[in-house]
């Protein structure tokens, strides 16, 4: 394997080591714990009523409105890593490329800003 | 030697589950008393005393809970998706231990020195909220949907800003490698001085990141009881919360070596070099988390409008803003590091 | 005069005058009668500007005369060209004449949106006379098809019950043929490298290749002439059609599939030609009995005069492919006499139409007593139809079977029975209607010929007579032409005969 | 890194781009909703872009950033064409919108939008910057679908496209990983190179897979047969002018991105595509002329006549060389006119001030409204074929092209598939003239649609007595693709 | 030992790539599924840039990824944003219930 790649094999043990660590915690828990399940005890909480309709139904259409902002500026962040690592060596005009597009980026926001998206209430 | 009667694989392979180990251990223990050190803070704050029964100042009282949590019965409640509400306080304890793995504690002290540092950490802190929504969507409680939602909507607003922060940071030193960042420091200043509006952000950020008080709405007891782990017990809980804990410590870290200077002592002289790296940065850490129980004990809670009013139109444009300046600045005045 | 660009002022000085009524605005009325006013006004200016050229027209020479040429479709070998031999002259006459006649007929019939029927009409003569004076082949397929459009909406709008059946089948069945032909014309084009017609003639396709081509340019042509399986749009059509609209229909559409044949099958395709003449006259003949015996038992009075046209244009093709100077042009004298015969009888049928409002041949008869003027007229046309001597049809018809006779006795013998049929079925259709006895009350009152009618057959019966006792007017300027025509294609097939001699 | 950019190439497109955001900013400042202004502007911008492209296009070709964007009369013919389409959809949508409550500002920018991303396209000279022109077209169409989002329909429409046009835009998008996979790059100059001249390399299995796939993309975005099952639905669902607008700008759009792929990075495999397309053609006409048969909603009409009219484009295409392209340029270009005339009409079918959109709703238009139905025949006759209407002349140069070639059968089908087509053309007209009216037509009003018909109208009668222009420009674009035969 | 070569990447992305295509003709019961299979058609093609990019020693199909992977993104925001006023009409999105238009 090539030597880069080893450098991450220190991680992809940690994440065994953290897997098993919490697996082993659960499953121990599960097996020492006394276990004596009852449909009151496992029924969903609720403000001392029954539960009625499933819990999973509509929500708010903001949640999505920020999963869409949020996916649209998250992308941003990603294009701005690489160029704030290289911006020594691409220079003038990389700077004045990643201005443009923060530019374009800036209008959209301003558009969103005006247009209601951000508010909450 | 030891590493002479062992094939070098195995033996590289045995020294990074120590350092594994090393790191581990040491994190529970740590999260076990930052949630007795909260309570005393707290206490202390609020004129009372905090835990002081379970031995001496209370000091056992972290592993009497854990002995509490470990020995209780594991419910699943009826409605939901077993699997997955199995595996969501395991995703967040597991995140949470992960990033560590490139956190340098001192110079060289880290498990894997990747040159895509931050970007490793910013990515699994990102990952942190699929455990929050399959939380709340494995659970079928409409307060566990709800607070799922809400937290995850929330940490997500936070992660642009957080990321804008970072990327000013990384401007100026032209490195994702968390080492080389700390290093950067050694030869200018701590980022705190120049990037102090980003500190500011940076720190309120990761209040909303690891929904700490004043931006608990997830949890907010009066409203949606417990959020989304309303619906957990015993060990899947207590994962929730080493997770959670493990993250606000993870916080600080990346604060510390982002803007504070990692293992670096405040000034390079005598008596304060001769402390070891590692002392600096712990001590850095326990400030940081100081000011998270700080904050928690001062602040009323935000409603959930202001926060994200304060997330999406003051954060977002100011860090923007920021960026662009840091890097305008940077690029006049020929300071770019590998310019030239 | 003759620098004039003559056959382009004939092909759209009707579209001029179009344009001129598209703009005519006002009272429905008023429209109506300033629309009919302009478009006679102008297709008889059209017409006697036609005259010149007959007038300049040098009858002793072969070649395309009044040639004109210009830039069409820019880097192709494709222009705009245009001319006219000894043939095509004469089918741009009778476009011209037949047009102010028709226009002249519609007066009383055509009452609803005038306007939009008298631009149709003038649209359809600028096509008609176009396709005959195409001299490039890409031009001659924009006018050709082009004439649809107008035909489709002449017999959609102001047609009879089934018009838009009619309409349908009329547009599908040609415009299927005619994109075939399409297709061969651009195979041509890649062969010889040229749209030009006069140049196309002389060249020579592989052998092969003219078989396809023929087949293609046969499905385009056969379902125009109309050639007996693919005739019944024809009936359809007539009967559907407004007189007027059957009037051009015979006499000039009809044409425009024989003239195909005349100006790109047989001379650009001899060998195909050959090849395929046993069909064309088994199939002519087909249609001159088949369609004579249909023609017997029909109860419209349109009806039975299109399927003797289908019967007539049977004699058409079977004298174009025996390749005989008289064959030839006992064709084509057959065609322009049909063109006239034809639609006289369809103006006839129109005449008692508009009074009746039926064509259904039950519900005439006794007309003589009522209509004398008409019933000289009629008689005289179904003589005309019959191939009485002194008509043009006569002259036509005799040409016709004294050029096949020299070169297949059966198929003359065959087309002389359609002859005698021929005369059964007019005379009978004469018969039920003018004569006998007038038993129906209806048709106590029914008036006789206003002068505007009378106006209208007159020059048609001028031009019968004249083609009947004076043919050598019509005749002395497609000799050339034809004996061209012959020429060619006897050297073609000698030529194609050597060659194969020399491959054996 | 090269420092300096020439930017004069792609001005226009700067001036379209610049122009949305500036519209996007006024209309969001602005008080009061209300499309009137943005859209003029909209239109502004966009015949000024058309100006300006004819301004700096030259005869020769010229490249930027990197290669990946060329300027030739190629791109310049397409360019004001589709800029042509935007603008005028544009101005024809007005009095829908207003009248139908829908006016937006965001309308005329996402036009615009879209119209940026389809000059990239025609402009596009590397799959990167192929695929980025693409996705702004497409990005701004779905948006543009479902615009109308209270409309089941419209939003239907939008989500079907959407889930159809992603799909194309990942095939397109695996097709163009394995080209670059096998052959190493993504230039169109680089892979044309790659197969032509000395040392042309036989390609490898692989790279036909990709081709393949980049061919079922494309094939998706022009909508032709097999991939054509979009079309009908959106074009019903999605609001009308929008519809008009998809019905010819992303049609050119598309279709000279197809033509330029073709000929140029596949130029020299055309051994390999050439069944393919033509089975694409067949497939389109046929679908084309007998699906359309039996619809009675206008707008689907004309969504399986442009699949029809995709697949007598594509015949040029097949046809392979210079003649075939200039062919397809023809024909876009005069279905350009005759799509924007008869969708003015269909705009202006009202009745009691609700729109319609059935066939038999223009029963009788031609007493009604005499000029309208007269213009609409004669588009009809145009689309149908027949000559001397300018349809015509775009068939006959694709066909030309397809004998030249040598593709008999396909031109034979072709033709026999033109008269089924224009079976149902004859059905409007028989439906406006030979049955009588139901209800009447509300008079439009408009100013807009009733210049756009007279204009379009007028072109395709007129323009078989003046074709010269509009052939030689198709020329010299179609011969900038094959530098070899130029 | 066991070498990962291109062949395996390509192997993977091409199952991907199946599955996605898959998803969308064969799932009979929500948009979202049909959404997902779209990015992970996406994921495919970005898992083959990045191989062969790697494997020719050329930086274009990593760029080209980063490209994909930002319009994958927009898409995905255009695809809920359609999803979410389709929702509001209709009040599902279930497969089936998409065919108001047909003919």
């Amino acid at each position: 394997m090539e030597a880069w790649l080893l450098e991450y094999l220190p991680i992809l043990i940690f994440i065994g080591i953290a897997v098993a660590v919490s697996v082993i915690a659960v499953g121990a828990s599960w097996l020492v714990g006394r276990q004596k399940p009852d449909p009151e005890k496992n029924a969903a909480y609720e403000c001392g009523f029954e539960a009625f309709g499933d819990a999973r139904s509509k929500f708010d259409v903001r949640f999505y409105l920020v999963a869409i902002l949020f996916i649209i500026f998250d992308l941003e962040v990603a294009f701005l890593f690489p160029w704030a690592v290289s911006l020594g060596k691409i220079g003038m005009f990389g700077f004045w490329s990643m201005m443009v597009f923060l530019g374009v980026l800036t209008i959209g926001f301003i558009y969103e800003w005006r247009k209601g998206a951000l508010e909450w209430e | 030697m030891l590493s002479g009667l062992l094939p070098p694989e195995l033996w590289r392979l045995i020294v990074i589950v120590l350092q594994i180990v090393a790191i581990v251990l040491p994190l529970l223990v740590a999260v076990a008393y930052l949630t007795y050190a909260e309570r005393k803070v707290i206490g202390a704050i609020q004129l009372r005393k905090g835990p002081n029964v379970v031995g001496p100042f209370g000091l056992l009282q972290p592993l009497a809970d854990g002995a509490k949590l470990f020995l209780k019965e594991t419910i699943f409640p009826s409605g939901a998706n077993k699997v997955v509400f199995v595996i969501a306080p395991m995703l967040t304890f597991i995140l949470a231990l992960i990033a560590w793995a490139v956190i340098p504690f001192d110079q060289g002290w880290v498990v894997a020195d990747i040159n895509v540092g931050v970007l490793y950490l910013f990515a699994i802190s990102s990952l942190g909220v699929y455990g929050i929504i399959m939380s709340g969507w494995a659970s079928n409680s409409k307060y566990a949907f709800l607070g799922g939602m809400r937290s995850a909507a929330q940490m997500v607003s936070y992660e642009v800003s957080m990321g804008l922060v970072i990327i000013s940071v990384l401007i100026t030193v032209g490195s994702l490698n968390l080492s080389d960042i700390v290093l950067k420091q050694k030869d200018t200043v701590w980022f705190i001085i120049p990037h102090f509006p980003m500190f500011i952000i940076f720190v309120v950020s990761i209040l909303a990141e690891t929904n700490r008080a004043p931006f608990d709405l997830a949890e907010s007891e009066s409203e949606l009881v417990a959020g989304y782990n309303v619906e957990y017990s015993a060990m899947t809980f207590a994962l929730f919360f080493l997770g959670e804990y493990a993250n606000m410590i993870l916080m600080s870290a990346m604060t510390t070596v982002l803007f504070l200077g990692g293992w670096l002592p405040p000034m390079d002289i005598a008596p304060l070099n001769w402390i070891p790296g590692i002392i600096w940065f712990a001590l850095k850490i326990c400030a940081v988390l100081f000011i998270f129980l700080w904050v928690r004990a001062t602040f009323p809670r935000y409603r959930y409008d202001q926060l994200m009013r304060l997330g999406w139109k003051i954060f977002l444009p100011f860090s923007l803003f920021w960026v662009v300046l840091t890097s305008g600045v940077l690029v006049a005045f020929g300071w770019l590091p590998g310019q030239g | 005069m003759t620098d004039w660009p003559l056959l382009s002022l004939t092909t759209f000085l009707p579209l001029l005058g179009a344009l001129f009524i598209l703009a005519i605005r006002g009272e429905a009325q008023v429209v109506a009668r300033n629309a009919r006013n302009v478009a006679l006004l102008t297709s008889v200016a059209t017409f006697v500007v036609s005259l010149f050229i007959l007038g300049y027209f040098d009858a002793a020479s072969a070649e395309f005369q009044l040639k004109e040429s210009a830039v069409w479709l820019p880097g192709t070998a494709i222009t705009y060209s245009m001319g006219v031999d000894g043939i095509s002259v004469w089918f741009v006459l009778l476009a011209t004449f037949l047009t102010p006649i028709c226009i002249l007929s519609s007066v009383g019939a055509v009452e609803k949106r005038v306007k939009e029927y008298m631009v149709a009409f003038l649209v359809l003569e600028t096509m008609m006379v176009g396709m005959f004076c195409a001299l490039d082949m890409v031009l001659f397929y924009v006018f050709f098809e082009g004439v649809l459009l107008p035909m489709f909406i002449i017999i959609g709008v102001w047609g009879g019950a089934r018009r838009v059946y009619a309409a349908y089948k009329l547009f599908l069945y040609t415009l299927l043929g005619s994109v075939l032909m399409l297709v061969a014309m651009l195979a041509m084009y890649f062969d010889a490298r040229t749209t030009d017609i006069p140049t196309l003639m002389a060249h020579s396709f592989p052998q092969a290749m003219q078989l396809w081509l023929w087949l293609a340019f046969f499905a385009s042509f056969a379902v125009k002439v109309p050639m007996w399986p693919v005739h019944t749009w024809l009936p359809d059509a007539h009967v559907e059609a407004p007189t007027a609209g059957s009037v051009i229909l015979a006499g000039v559409l009809l044409k425009m599939g024989a003239y195909g044949f005349i100006r790109f099958s047989v001379p650009m395709f001899p060998l195909a030609t050959e090849y395929f003449t046993p069909l064309v006259y088994t199939l002519s003949i087909v249609a001159v009995i088949y369609t004579s015996l249909v023609a017997l038992v029909q109860e419209d009075m349109k009806k039975l005069i299109a399927y003797s046209s289908v019967a007539h244009m049977g004699y058409v093709t079977i004298g174009i492919f025996s390749m005989t100077t008289q064959g030839v042009e006992g064709a084509l004298y057959q065609m322009l006499s049909h063109g006239v015969v034809s639609g006289a009888l369809f103006l006839c049928v129109g005449v008692v139409y508009d009074r009746m409002h039926t064509r259904e041949i039950a519900r005439y008869g006794g007309l003589a007593e009522r209509m004398p003027k008409y019933a000289l007229v009629f008689m005289f046309m179904t003589m005309a139809s019959v191939g009485l001597p002194g008509t043009g049809g006569f002259i036509g018809e005799f040409l016709v079977l004294l050029g096949v006779f020299q070169v297949n006795t059966w198929v003359a013998l065959f087309a002389a029975t359609g002859l005698v049929l021929g005369a059964a079925y007019a005379l009978y259709l004469y018969r039920r209607v003018v004569f006998g006895r007038l038993t129906r009350d209806d048709l106590k009152s029914i008036l006789d010929l206003s002068p505007r009618e009378v106006l209208m057959f007159a020059p048609l019966i001028v031009i019968v007579i004249w083609m009947g006792i004076y043919p050598i007017t019509f005749l002395e300027p497609m000799h050339a032409s034809v004996a061209k025509l012959i020429d060619n294609y006897e050297l073609a097939r000698a030529a194609a005969e050597s060659l194969s001699v020399a491959a054996r | 890194m090269t420092e300096s950019l020439d930017l004069i190439p792609v001005l226009p497109e700067l001036l379209v781009v610049l122009a949305a955001m500036a519209l996007l900013m006024l209309g969001v400042f602005r008080k009061g909703e209300g499309t009137a202004s943005t859209t003029t502007l909209a239109v502004l911008v966009l015949v000024g872009a058309m100006l300006l492209t004819w301004a700096v296009g030259g005869s020769e070709r010229t490249l930027t950033f990197g290669g990946l964007f060329v300027l030739d009369p190629f791109s310049v013919f397409t360019k004001v064409l589709l800029l042509a389409a935007s603008a005028i959809t544009a101005a024809m949508s007005l009095n829908f919108l207003e009248k139908e409550k829908l006016g937006r500002f965001e309308y005329p920018i996402l036009i615009l939008l879209a119209t940026v991303g389809m000059m990239m396209m025609v402009s596009a000279n590397d799959f990167l910057a192929l695929y980025l022109g693409l996705e702004i077209q497409s990005l701004s169409l779905y948006v543009l679908a479902a615009y109308h989002r209270d409309s089941a329909k419209a939003t239907e429409s939008g989500l079907k496209y959407y889930v159809l046009g992603s799909l194309a835009s990942g095939m397109l998008l695996y097709g163009i990983s394995l080209v670059y996979g096998f052959s190493g790059t993504t230039s169109f100059d680089g892979l044309a190179k790659l197969f032509g001249g000395d040392h042309a390399v036989h390609p490898h299995l692989g790279f036909v897979a990709g081709l393949v796939f980049v061919l079922a993309g494309l094939a998706f975005k022009i909508s032709a047969a097999p991939f054509h099952m979009w079309t009908p639905d959106v074009y019903e669902g999605a609001p009308t002018p929008v519809t008009s607008f998809f019905a010819v700008a992303p049609k050119i759009a598309a279709m000279a991105l197809l033509v330029r792929v073709m000929t140029g990075p596949f130029g020299e495999l055309s051994d390999q595509w050439r069944q393919v397309i033509a089975f694409i053609a067949l497939g389109s006409m046929f679908v084309g002329s007998f699906a359309a048969i039996a619809q009675n909603n206008i707008k689907r009409l004309m969504a399986y006549s442009s699949i029809g009219h995709v697949g007598f484009m594509l015949v040029g295409i097949a046809a392979g060389f210079a003649d075939g392209i200039q062919g397809v340029l023809i024909y876009l270009a005069i279905y350009l006119s005759m799509n924007v005339g008869v969708f003015a009409v269909i705009l202006s079918m009202r009745q009691k001030g609700r729109m319609v959109e059935g066939i038999d709703d223009l029963a009788g238009l031609g007493k009604t409204n005499p000029a309208m139905a007269a213009a609409m025949a004669v588009l009809m006759f145009s689309m149908a074929g027949i000559p001397p209407l300018a349809g015509f002349i775009g068939k006959f140069y694709v066909f030309k092209a397809a004998v030249d070639a040598g593709l008999y059968t396909l031109a034979i089908i072709g033709v026999v598939t033109s008269v089924v087509s224009a079976y149902y053309y004859l059905r409007i007209i028989k439906v406006m003239y030979f049955d009588e009216a139901v209800e009447s037509m509300d008079r439009s009003g408009s100013k807009a649609l009733g210049l756009v018909l007279a204009v379009a109208t007028i072109v395709n009668i007129v323009f078989i007595a003046i074709p010269g222009p509009l052939l030689n420009s198709a020329k010299a674009a179609a011969l900038v693709l094959f530098p070899a035969a130029g | 030992m066991f070498e990962i070569g291109l062949s395996h990447y390509l192997t993977v992305a091409a199952i991907l790539f199946t599955l996605g295509v898959f998803g969308i003709f064969l799932n009979r019961k929500n948009v979202i599924i049909i959404m997902m299979s779209i990015e992970l058609m996406l994921l495919a093609v970005n898992l083959n840039f990045v191989a062969f990019s790697s494997y020719l020693n050329d930086l274009v199909g990593q760029v080209f990824t980063m490209f994909i992977l930002t319009v994958a993104a927009a898409e995905a925001a255009i695809g809920l944003a359609i999803l979410v006023v389709f929702f509001r009409n209709r009040g599902t999105i279930a497969v089936e219930e998409i065919s108001q238009l047909k003919g």
